[in-house]
């Protein structure tokens, strides 16, 4: 047994009850949620004490999905063979994974790319968190127990598929950003495909609200649960809706604007504490609402200024920067995503460290849980968001 | 503020816990600060008016080669937004680091998934297991000169 | 007490809320369709299942390169000069023969690497997605089409050929300090000490910069070297071409066990 | 109906096994049938089409497939279960709820038993499930089934008062616990149905035993006990095959008899809504089970708009909500009818 179970078996002690006049030894049960289990997302696994309904401790285990990313980085031929990988980290928004990596590679390399590219990029990147961001609410609906919400995102999301699939030709894992530029350039009917998603999409928002969001049970589920408050999140790292969740204003394409996040006009939503405590489930919950209607207005501009060129120009020939090392983030739809890159002046790379949101928002999870009841957890798992391809690597 | 007044602040106070840094010609300045002092600074730099380091962003273990590891931790002020990277040299044989998991508690599995791949001992951590790999695995994968084993408990392992 | 009533009007107005949308949702058209019956025309630039136009492959290994999961596996066996293997769609001359072109897709990860270096445009994703099987060995696609008598063949219309250049270079070494006239009936004296020694050299370190992949068969790697000046004398078919019996076609030469290609040099 | 089966065979205990077996007729295909017309509904909420290979016409012979899987599956009992319990629970568990079919009257001339306080039976004789789920829960010898059987035991007895009170104003109205003698009470015209009486208490009292039946049969919101999400599948987390299959058997026949009572409650039971015409027996049974699939309808329509509850607001909403409201409506009843009488 680890160190964590004894100190809290440690505890335990007879309860005497009054009355009774002998003591009555109550003891906590330890659950093993997961690592098959319907709301662990993934193959995460809990280990619960708890005191009748009450959590007492939670333990989460990791590693089950571990597959080695980092050292199979090391052991690529090149740079660009990487970016498959990459794509299976938060394989639900695998377009904003790329986005990081090919923005740290250009970084090293010096490589300025066409404004089309950029623009693109940040369509792309921007769709892959609205994708991302649907997955989240829908199987949040669905760990609270409202299956409906959950089939209306992925109607939405599907829609969205159907674009990355006419521009790169793939659904899920898109390998569409290449360093220096995009394995294709869109069609012609991009722009207009883009335009007609985002009026369509905005009252499916109104919708989602209606059913689930401002929905009383849904409300009493998650209000003043798994409350993270703001400097507690900040010494913990988490980033990302948790972050905003919990109050602090806080997004990297603002505060440490990338490629050409600057030029729009959107908001940073964040937790206000509407319904409970600010820094609750709900809060973290509306985040990822409100950031679903800002990406779409990011899109829209986007869309309307995307600029004619060459999307393949800056393409380096072989890629291989000089030594040296860099540390770029990206804002993903779960938080602050970054590649610690350090190069040796071969054409492999010498070490790709890789900065995961989830493993790190996931990290908090225990210190929100605490208190709670078992029904919580899954309330609380499910409003972090985690990807679990993403926390285990 | 920029790298070099945070060197200059870092000298002054730790004078023998700062080894050498490296400021200009590379994206990220890093500052290179000796393995037993680490917290002493993290916590310098975390609660000083000037300083103010609220968010340890990363924190990676690296292998050097030739026998030496890293822990980079890559720091970020979100109130005065500016960062330095801190790199603490140990060598592979005797891998002690002070941990900063009393100072930022992201640290605790960042250190955790750092002792986990290169074996990197977290002096003082609280509960320094193994994160991602079993833990009856034997060896530190990312290390460089690891082999990857035949048998696991004795499963093939097929790749 | 306000709070409470309000409480229990939240409640019951929020309920029939969400009852209204799920009830104009009864009425509004489903947007699934029926898969095995119904299928959905994929765009052109879907990435499913990979295709190898061999008629068109040069052997360049450059998608085997590419591959980030290493699941493309090429072997090629060079060809004589006097062999015209014809030209690729796009006009490229093709100098060798792929004796193995072998694609696990079960490995493949449907990134698309391995469709842009190529330099005829041969290896390329189609829209097949159905392609299941029961066996995980039917999952490695053989695309190559040379039987194996057709790659003995062409292995030891090569280890001849390699022969004869070196037989000729040799007598070219020997005529030089023996002036002209040796030249006529240097090449029927082949069989002289330095003619295998190019032949036994070359492939003996195997696995250095060939197309040979890591999957080789071990024996057969081992056996080579031992194996190529062995059977240099035209005198035993037999032994070493056990996989064939039928291989009678190669005219004038022995046959050679089926190994890594003696010369080393793929580059188109 | 009995009368004329004695006649027929003139074997007494041959009678009370015919007619004991009778509800068995409608159970078996009400639970094939519910449990398509679930996911279709389900689906169709959902922009989808549920099933629609198996059988031809919208896939309706799927669960009838389903069915036939599960019998045949192996019979699997955990190693660590207490094997006689784990057995016996489903029985229970089906028992409970199909017990509930002896009074429940289906016509004007069937009736299991005609039992003058068979309304207090129904209450009673449902409540035989818990016991079933909690023996379910504690054989399996899992965290996650003991988990859902503590759940539903403390939700439906704290659920039993609410569905209590909430009869109790209707039966202060009808004087009687007859069922039978509660529907001829409304026969007539729609304003004849209690529902409509004593506007707006007895319309309360419809709504809060709804809710109060739904927590009865676990459905959501109220679905804690086998909260997929949670529990994994709570008490019958361990059980698979004929097992399981009972288990949603008695699932699907407790929804009906909550609903039965409700439609013969409040709306009319085997009554048809136009007074005189299309009435008589057979109409009795069309109408008496139309009606009940409406009730239906609208707890598989709540189940799939809802989210669930925490167990700490089930309670809350048991014993806070619901059960004041009824005391209010008890009192709203009885001075009208102190009122009306004098």
């Amino acid at each position: 047994m680890d160190a964590t179970l004894t100190e809290v078996e440690k505890g335990r002690r007879p309860t005497t009850i009054p009355g009774l006049g002998r003591a009555l030894r109550t003891e906590e049960m330890v659950i093993s949620m997961g690592p098959q289990h319907p709301s662990t997302h993934g193959v995460l696994r809990l280990d619960i004490v708890v005191d009748g309904e009450i959590v007492a401790d939670v333990i989460p285990r990791i590693g089950y999905l571990h597959r080695c990313f980092e050292k199979h980085c090391e052991h690529m031929a090149n740079y660009q063979q990487v970016i498959p990988y990459v794509d299976r980290l938060d394989y639900v928004a695998a377009m904003s994974n790329e986005f990081g990596y090919v923005v740290a590679m250009e970084k090293m390399l010096k490589i300025q790319v066409p404004e089309r590219v950029e623009y693109i990029r940040v369509i792309m990147a921007e769709f892959s968190r609205i994708v991302s961001h649907l997955i989240a609410i829908g199987t949040y609906g669905l760990d609270i127990g409202a299956w409906t919400p959950f089939l209306y995102c992925m109607r939405d999301r599907e829609h969205v598929l159907d674009i990355f699939e006419e521009t790169c030709g793939a659904r899920l894992l898109y390998n569409y950003m290449w360093i220096g530029g995009l394995s294709h350039d869109v069609k012609p009917t991009f722009k207009d495909k883009v335009l007609e998603f985002c009026k369509y999409f905005r009252p499916n928002i109104k919708e989602l609200n209606d059913l689930l969001s401002y929905n009383k049970i849904f409300i009493d589920r998650t209000a003043s649960v798994g409350v993270l408050p703001g400097d507690v999140a900040v010494n913990f790292g988490v980033s990302g809706p948790v972050l905003r969740g919990s109050g602090v204003q806080w997004d990297i394409r603002k505060n440490d604007p990338y490629s050409i996040y600057n030029r729009f006009d959107f908001d940073i939503p964040f937790g206000k504490g509407e319904k409970g405590k600010v820094g609750d489930c709900w809060d973290r919950y509306m985040v990822r609402v409100h950031e679903m209607e800002q990406s779409v207005n990011i899109i829209e501009q986007a869309a309307k200024q995307l600029p004619e060129g060459d999307v393949q120009s800056a393409i380096p020939k072989r890629i291989r920067p000089e030594a040296g090392e860099i540390y770029m983030r990206t804002e993903t739809p779960k938080g602050e995503l970054g590649y610690y890159i350090i190069s040796d002046g071969t054409a492999s790379p010498f070490r790709i460290k890789v900065r995961p949101p989830c493993f790190v928002n996931l990290s908090a999870l225990p210190a929100m849980c605490r208190g709670a009841m078992i029904a919580d957890i899954i309330a609380i798992l499910g409003s972090t968001d985690v990807v679990l391809g993403e926390v285990d690597r | 503020m920029i790298a070099q007044e945070l060197y200059d602040l870092l000298k002054t106070t730790f004078s023998d816990g700062i080894l050498e840094a490296k400021l200009d010609g590379v994206i990220d300045p890093w500052v290179s600060v000796a393995p037993d002092r680490i917290l002493d600074v993290a916590r310098f730099l975390r609660d000083d008016e000037r300083t103010q380091f609220d968010l340890l962003t990363l924190l990676s273990g690296v292998d050097m080669t030739k026998g030496t590891l890293a822990a980079v931790y890559h720091l970020y002020s979100m109130k005065r937004n500016h960062k330095i990277v801190l790199k603490t040299f140990v060598p592979e044989t005797h891998p002690h680091v002070q941990s900063v998991a009393s100072i930022w508690r992201t640290a605790d599995w960042q250190e955790r998934e750092a002792f986990d791949m290169y074996g990197m001992i977290f002096d003082g951590h609280p509960d320094l297991r193994r994160i991602l790999m079993p833990d009856d695995w034997d060896g530190h994968p990312l290390r460089k000169d690891y082999q990857v084993p035949e048998f696991y408990n004795g499963m093939k392992v097929p790749y | 007490m306000s709070r409470y009533f309000r409480g229990v009007w939240d409640g019951v107005y929020t309920v029939l809320i969400g009852m209204k949308v799920t009830w104009r949702h009864l009425f509004t058209r489903a947007v699934t369709i029926q898969y095995p019956d119904v299928k959905v025309k994929l765009p052109e630039r879907a990435r499913n299942r990979l295709y190898v136009n061999m008629d068109d492959c040069i052997g360049c290994d450059q998608c085997a390169m590419a591959c980030p999961v290493d699941c493309i596996t090429i072997e090629t066996v060079k060809s004589t000069p006097d062999v015209d293997l014809g030209l690729t769609s796009v006009g490229t001359k093709k100098r060798l023969y792929v004796s193995q072109f072998d694609i696990d897709i079960a490995k493949c990860c449907y990134c698309g690497l391995c469709v842009y270096p190529c330099p005829t445009e041969c290896i390329k994703m189609t829209d097949v997605y159905e392609f299941s099987e029961y066996e995980r060995e039917n999952l490695v696609y053989r695309f190559a089409v040379m039987t194996p008598a057709e790659i003995d063949a062409a292995k030891s219309r090569l280890v001849a050929y390699d022969k004869e250049q070196a037989a000729k270079k040799a007598a070219a070494a020997a005529a030089r300090p023996a002036a002209a006239p040796a030249r006529g009936p240097a090449p029927a004296a082949s069989p002289s000490s330095p003619a295998p020694k190019p032949a036994a050299g070359g492939p003996s370190p195997a696995a250095a910069p060939t197309t040979t992949p890591p999957a080789a068969p071990a024996p057969a790697a081992v056996s080579t070297p031992a194996a190529a000046p062995a059977t240099t004398p035209p005198a035993a078919p037999a032994p070493a071409a056990g996989s064939t019996p039928a291989a009678a076609t190669p005219p004038a030469a022995p046959s050679t066990p089926p190994a890594a290609p003696p010369k080393n040099d793929t580059n188109p | 109906m009995k009368n004329f089966l004695l006649e027929l065979l003139n074997n007494e205990a041959l009678v009370y096994v015919l007619m004991a077996l009778v509800p068995l007729i409608w159970v078996i295909p009400f639970a094939l049938f519910g449990v398509w017309w679930e996911r279709k509904i389900s689906a169709h909420m959902q922009d989808r089409l549920g099933p629609m290979l198996t059988g031809g016409w919208h896939g309706w012979s799927q669960t009838i497939a389903d069915a036939v899987k599960l019998l045949q599956k192996e019979d699997l009992v955990p190693a660590a279960a207490d094997k006689k319990l784990f057995v016996l629970a489903p029985y229970i568990v089906f028992a409970g709820s199909y017990a509930a079919y002896a009074a429940i009257p289906f016509s004007a001339a069937f009736v299991g038993a005609e039992i003058n306080l068979g309304l207090f039976y129904v209450i009673s004789i449902s409540s035989l499930v818990v016991v079933g789920l909690i023996l379910a829960g504690w054989a399996s010898n899992s965290k996650w089934s003991l988990f859902g059987a503590m759940r539903s035991a403390a939700q439906i007895v704290s659920y039993e008062v609410p569905v209590a009170l909430s009869i109790l104003a209707v039966v202060m109205v009808v004087g009687t616990f007859d069922l039978q003698e509660i529907n001829q009470l409304q026969t007539g015209p729609v304003w004849h149905w209690l529902v409509f009486q004593k506007f707006p208490f007895l319309f309360l009292a419809c709504v809060i035993y709804f809710l109060a039946s739904l927590a009865e049969v676990n459905r959501t919101p109220f679905d804690l006990p086998e909260s997929e999400s949670e529990l994994v599948a709570g008490y019958h987390t361990e059980y698979s095959g004929m097992r399981f299959a009972l288990m949603y058997l008695a699932e699907y026949a407790n929804m009906f008899a909550v609903s039965a009572i409700v439609v013969t409650l409040f709306f009319g039971g085997w009554n048809s809504p136009f007074g005189e015409f299309l009435s008589g027996p057979w109409w009795g049974l069309f109408w008496f089970l139309g009606k009940g699939l409406a009730v239906i309808f609208v707890q598989i329509w709540l189940r799939w708009t809802l989210p669930r509850l925490r167990v700490d607001q089930l309670t809350y909403i048991g014993w806070k909500v619901l059960i004041p409201f009824s005391f209010a409506i008890i009192l709203g009843v009885g001075a009208w009818v102190l009122a009306a009488g004098q």
